[in-house]
């Protein structure tokens, strides 16, 4: 009977698509000389492999599937989709512009909510 | 962006900036030009190898506060810069190689064989 | 505590903003925010030769460094602008001055100034 | 002097992201029993890195942008941005349906028109 693949079943050493965390630090990227607040963030990232069949919550769109397929056919000449964000969310910044002015702005597509195969 | 500060925010550039372009141009460039809404760039980057290489071209707004401003700590030397007073502004931008990092030694004690 | 509304202000000297009544504005901001995130209210203020300016005054998107902060205090030691963020309605009222070395708090319905 | 980086001097074997032809058989996939027109077409895929700075043809997100800066200090702990899709477009297909009628429908994000990092 086919086995179930389980975890630890699973050949496939990489996880499959999810988000990941990504810590920001301006402080580390030099950045503390105009960023005011907030000098460290969490941002996420995406990582881990889309393969066949993608699941419904990695949102894949119709050529994502399309490519999935191909892949699993012929890897060579077609490469897998990737995992990457599908849901953003904003953060607020406050910082010194160059006029040495304190400008608050909400900086869009800062941290990721949700991965997807594209 | 919104900008909810109400302050006298700089004045951002709106219009569509040509800018001179070489190397990753986009596909439907002609004669090593590009547009955007933001900056054109020249950076000048060092290959794994050691060789210094120039690249240029165009920057959107979106992240330009990001990407202009680049980070100090890359791994690999590189030196950016932006402008966007003209069209083809980067054609004189020169921008060097800041210089090589010399490795600190934390440890002080020198260990005698 | 929920954050639905902060203390409002936005320091303006421009004089053309003066001119066409942009000056200096306060007030109460409502904050807007998806619904799984939390909001917070922030202030920014400089210390100009011992008195305090506030600069700005609002709402604050999500930032796991406000959580759970009941008063809006800067521990930074001497920052070039003072920033505070926190959470619960209109708590960027008062502004609280706590360098990390020291433990005294001092509270005032006006922003603090920091201890001579 | 640095030299411009033409083709044959790039170190860097791997193109930056771009699009690239992906030709879809849908009788080489065996769709050919329900899918009437057409029994090809042309998807297209993205292939390619996405290294700082991430060109505005590329149209980065704010994350895109920290995430790119991240790897390019730490490649280690920060994966690159991935090359993918950011506009699609639909096409045509004629199918017979499970109650052997004939269907015209139209399926949206079918073939890429740009790529981006993401």
């Amino acid at each position: 009977a086919p086995t179930t693949r389980g975890k630890k079943l699973a050949k496939n050493p990489k996880p499959r698509c999810h988000r990941k965390q990504l810590h920001v630090n301006f402080k580390e990227m030099g950045w503390d000389d105009w960023i005011i607040a907030p000098l460290e963030y969490e941002a996420y990232h995406c990582d881990g492999v889309c393969d066949f069949p993608i699941r419904s919550h990695l949102e894949p769109t119709n050529h994502a599937i399309i490519q999935t397929l191909m892949n699993s056919m012929d890897p060579d000449s077609t490469p897998p989709t990737c995992c990457v964000p599908t849901r953003l969310s904003p953060i607020s910044i406050l910082y010194i512009d160059s006029a040495n002015n304190v400008v608050y702005k909400q900086y869009e597509d800062m941290v990721v909510e949700s991965c997807g195969c594209r | 962006e919104k900008d909810a500060s109400g302050s006298t925010a700089p004045a951002l550039p709106q219009r569509q900036l040509w800018c001179y372009c070489y190397h990753h141009c986009p596909e439907d460039s002609t004669n090593n030009t590009c547009r955007t809404d933001g900056y054109c760039f020249t950076m000048v980057d060092e290959e794994e190898g050691g060789v210094p290489v120039l690249t240029s071209g165009c920057l959107g707004l979106v992240g330009s506060e990001f990407q202009c401003r680049d980070t100090g700590n890359s791994r690999l030397r590189r030196s950016l810069e932006c402008c966007t007073d003209q069209d083809y502004c980067n054609k004189d931008l020169h921008p060097t190689l800041p210089p090589l990092k010399t490795p600190n030694y934390a440890d002080g004690n020198i260990h005698h064989m | 505590s929920e954050t639905q509304e902060c203390v409002h202000y936005n320091y303006n000297p421009n004089p053309a903003a003066i001119q066409e009544n942009r000056g200096n504005r306060s007030g109460i901001e409502t904050c807007a925010g998806e619904k799984d995130k939390r909001r917070h209210c922030f202030a920014t203020w400089r210390n100009v030769s011992g008195t305090v300016d506030i600069v700005k005054q609002g709402c604050w998107l999500d930032d796991t460094n406000c959580y759970d902060r009941t008063e809006c205090v800067e521990t930074k030691e001497s920052p070039d602008v003072f920033f505070c963020c926190c959470e619960g309605n209109m708590c960027n009222q008062k502004l609280f001055y706590t360098p990390d070395n020291t433990q005294a708090v001092q509270t005032t319905s006006n922003p603090v100034t920091p201890k001579p």
